[in-house]
């Protein structure tokens, strides 16, 4: 059945108990993301690591379906405390992964490469994808405010 | 009996006999969204296109005639359906864009006279002052509501609202106090998408009345699934779609009383909407031309009306008794499941088939998932009402909605898919 | 051989094989109004109901993702079509509709302006100031005329006009003096419907473009009937139809800058053009669906992109050179009848096939008839151009239009049936 | 051949040489029609016959095709110096005609009879209506002015 695809044990589990959920108090960039179609929401923030401010560390909160929430918390497993080389690429895997362009690598999505299931449904691909576009964005943000601060000195 | 023939309805609309997901049966529950189509609504489109397809009100050859009388015709057709006149019924490419047309005759007639450029006799009533008000309610698809938000931004008009009750209804109570005299225009659905709810418009309608304010009725809902008519209601617009009512895409409706369409000012201007042009100004063509701008959708309004007369065959009433059994049927079912909440009513008295609910730990989203792998088309998400979720502290919902080709099994079929869901998701 | 195997070519048009007027063989020369479609067309738009029909963008079911898949694949192929980037074509219902969105804008903008509406980033360039101007050419049709005197007689802009010379030119002589730093946005057309002039767009948009005005153009008598590029043309806008390029009625594009499009605050609000939904306020997404309010005409994309694959099957330059020989042939034999006069360019150079002609001493209406009740299907009338009867002091013009289902044959019969009306009005 | 029936030889004698084409000088009211299809136009004007002011003097001055123009020729021969009710009587049924409802009453329409054949185009009939819309409209103001004069006498 290709439903039990889509929703892998691993996704499921995910889903009911998800990783690093909830926001941290200070932060570099905070952004939030929705799919207009269905209403699913998240707030995501990117923190520079006090030790090596080239590895972002993230924290959210979200609220949506199995598949975005799910992801989210891979999302968390994957690329926190990483650099925007490791998760653009990332992120650039799990869409070409979900467009059928590129066969699953776990080195670089973990326990991502079990959403390879959702590109059946071309419907629920931005229910997957929207914590990881977040993050693209606020890990943009967090590190160029630095830039344009450093542009200022 | 009071269910419709339902087996033989089928048999007109070809895509029913489809399989989805693996060979399972399409059991077709989103007409809420947009209906199927029977083969007599795309035999009429495709007979416009293969013998009369010309551009209409432009040419003076045959197929031009034949296209434009047959355009017409539709139109009056189509009027008559809902107990209209001819010329009082304009086509637009949707519902949405008919609110649009009301909403911007308010800008455009609030502009012109701020500029002093001319104005229609009667236009008045569409000027907008600061601070004058505009109301919806609190369960309108955003159709009819960004339009209004978006006048008010323009115009320093105030939007307000009625809101809900816990038990899905209007709350009527917010009559009094909503609606006041500065109260322009008061804008409200027949039927909610997604909560089913059936408006009492008479109740509404004198609230505005009793101010002077203009009435807009949002009829998507309603026109495909009751017996709707103009004389009986006491309002002054009506907007719906002929794709929830089993006709083409790309065409919608805008009725409105003959003496407010004389005096608005045009909304999308152009070609075939005019009566003189010249480089400095142009003067514009009566009703309903003056909102048709632009090469119409004259196959779609063709379709539209065979798919006007394939009502007609059934008779909306038993339509709506038809859909009133299946809802009667669904909310009985749905009860029964627990961890399910419906939003919306959950009496079928005064209410449509639109059925939307909530499962316990399972997200709407998902429930539909498992819906759609068993066959089963439903709607999930926020269904453009997205204040009706937050009203009811939901995310989404996922809903269920019938048509003349459904029928009690579906109703099984949704129910038993519901637990299938549960089951899966190890929920109840 | 440069013509196309027209005889086969006819037989996709099953509308061609019809008779007219007791048993006339049908002469279609209205193309120009709006085209006949072939079969390949009809059954995408009729294969999408019976197989895929849903509302797009909208559900999570197969066949709301097969709709919407089809519905974005049309339109990925559609904008191929002219070069573009998917997501920079916005579907309307008609060019009328497209050009009005940007007339639109501009009012929105300058409005949300005024009062300090959220406007997105970049919007300026939409505002208007009381004496900006707006540049359009006296050889516009309505639908690219009466949206821009709407905006001005709203927002106090002033519109100014390049004019014509004797010969149905544009007169680029115009441009220096009518062009000015206070110019916003020009707006003109790639081929005029009623003349047949070519205009060169590059000249236009330099000087728009030098100062810093926004080019709309309208390529409605282009895009059907030659090859159109957005790379090589320098404008910001492009408006057209699909019911004149073979696809259905019901449907327009509008190709935008990605920039300006990103810009540029909603025309038409409602369902689908959404980010989110208070009641208080609402935020918008990105183009293309921030311009698609509502269920779109899904059914018509995907037909028109049918139209599409048809068109480059043959060719858009082969397309051009057959209309090109039709129209040379056509000025000739018209231009040997006594009596006869051009409207447009009499050379074919830079000229498209509306032929326009009026016949001494017979109306064009007339005229008209005679041809029709011969099964000669022409436009009588102001073409929706009436600026341009009135410059060349013409009550209305005949107007044969040509395309690929059309021959020499066809301007033959043409040039005698002219000949008839005047024998049988007895003028000549 | 349908086309002779429309273009009957009354009607392109009426064409050529129509009947009492140019604008009096004095007049009660005058309109401006135009067929915005086509561009065909008349401008009509109604004189209160000095004798008998519930008579009225027809002039115009048009431009159009050979139908709009015959059928003004034909209504000025028919309606000039008539009262409001014959006049209307003669739209109504002219109208009738056109939509195929009454028969040609020649008694009524006098060489009016002869557009019958314009029925066969629809697209047409609007052009052998356009003076008779216009008189109609112009009579009324021609009337409906004295009235509100002697309303306020
Ligand atoms: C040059 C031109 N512009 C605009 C239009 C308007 O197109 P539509 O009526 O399809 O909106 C047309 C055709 O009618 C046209 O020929
Ligand atoms: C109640 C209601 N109003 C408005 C609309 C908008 O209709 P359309 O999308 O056809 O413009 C819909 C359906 O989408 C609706 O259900």
């Amino acid at each position: 059945m290709q439903l039990e695809q889509m929703y892998q044990e691993i996704i499921l589990d995910h889903y009911k108990r998800p990783h690093g959920k909830g926001l941290a108090e200070s932060f570099n960039a905070e952004v939030h993301h929705v799919n207009p179609t269905c209403g699913d929401e998240i707030t995501l923030r990117v923190t520079r690591d006090p030790v090596d401010d080239q590895k972002l560390l993230v924290s959210y909160d979200n609220q949506g379906c199995s598949i975005s929430q799910a992801s989210a918390s891979i999302l968390f497993d994957q690329l926190n405390d990483q650099t925007l080389a490791t998760g653009e690429q990332a992120v650039d895997h799990l869409v070409a992964m979900l467009q059928r362009v590129e066969e699953p690598n776990e080195d670089v999505l973990g326990d991502g490469i079990a959403l390879v299931g959702v590109s059946q449904y071309p419907a629920r691909v931005k229910c997957a994808l929207l914590a990881w576009m977040a993050w693209k964005d606020a890990a943009i943000q967090a590190l160029g405010q630095e830039v344009s601060t450093e542009g200022e000195k | 009996m009071s269910l419709l023939d339902v087996a033989t309805l089928r048999k007109d609309f070809p895509i029913l006999s489809r399989s989805v997901r693996d060979g399972k049966n399409l059991i077709y529950l989103d007409s809420g969204a947009t209906s199927q189509k029977p083969t007599s609504v795309l035999d009429a489109e495709r007979n416009f296109y293969e013998t009369h397809n010309a551009a209409v009100h432009r040419g003076a050859h045959q197929l031009a005639e034949e296209a434009t009388i047959a355009f017409e015709n539709a139109r009056a057709n189509i009027a008559s359906f809902i107990g209209a006149q001819t010329n009082d019924v304009v086509f637009t490419k949707n519902a949405t864009e008919a609110l649009n047309l009301v909403a911007y005759s308010f800008l455009n007639a609030t502009l012109k006279s701020l500029t002093g450029a001319p104005l229609p006799a009667g236009a008045q009533r569409f000027v907008l002052a600061q601070g004058d008000e505009v109301v919806v309610t609190e369960m309108e698809h955003h159709s009819n509501l960004v339009p209004w938000q978006e006048l008010c931004a323009k115009t320093g008009a105030v939007l307000k609202w009625l809101g809900l009750t816990d038990d899905g209804r209007l709350n009527y109570a917010d009559l009094d106090t909503v609606i006041t005299a500065r109260t322009k225009v008061v804008s409200f659905t027949h039927q909610s998408n997604l909560l089913g709810t059936i408006n009492d418009v008479a109740k509404v309608s004198a609230a505005a009345r009793a101010v002077g304010a203009i009435v807009v009725l949002d009829a998507c809902q309603s026109i495909p699934h009751m017996p709707v008519s103009v004389e009986k209601l006491d309002v002054d617009f009506i907007a719906w779609s002929g794709h929830k009512m089993l006709g083409p895409m790309g065409i919608g409706c805008l009725w409105g009383r003959n003496e407010l369409l004389a005096s608005m000012p045009p909304f999308i201007s152009g070609g075939s909407m005019i009566e003189t042009v010249t480089m400095e100004a142009s003067t514009f063509a009566a009703p309903p031309q003056r909102f048709e701008a632009g090469v119409p959708m004259a196959a779609q309004a063709v379709a539209l009306s065979a798919a006007v007369d394939y009502l007609q065959a059934i008779g909306m009433d038993k339509v709506a008794a038809h859909e009133h059994e299946l809802t009667t049927a669904a909310i009985a079912a749905l009860s029964e499941i627990k961890g399910v909440r419906i939003i919306g009513p959950t009496d079928s008295h005064d209410r449509g088939s639109a059925v939307s609910f909530v499962v316990d730990d399972i997200h709407p989203h998902d429930v539909g998932q498992v819906l759609d792998s068993l066959g089963i088309a439903v709607r999930v998400g926020h269904h453009c009402a997205w204040p009706v979720c937050r009203r009811y502290d939901v995310p989404a919902t996922t809903r269920a909605t019938f048509y003349i080709y459904n029928d009690l099994n579906d109703v099984k079929a949704l129910a038993a898919g519901i637990k299938q869901a549960q089951e899966f998701f190890g929920s109840n």
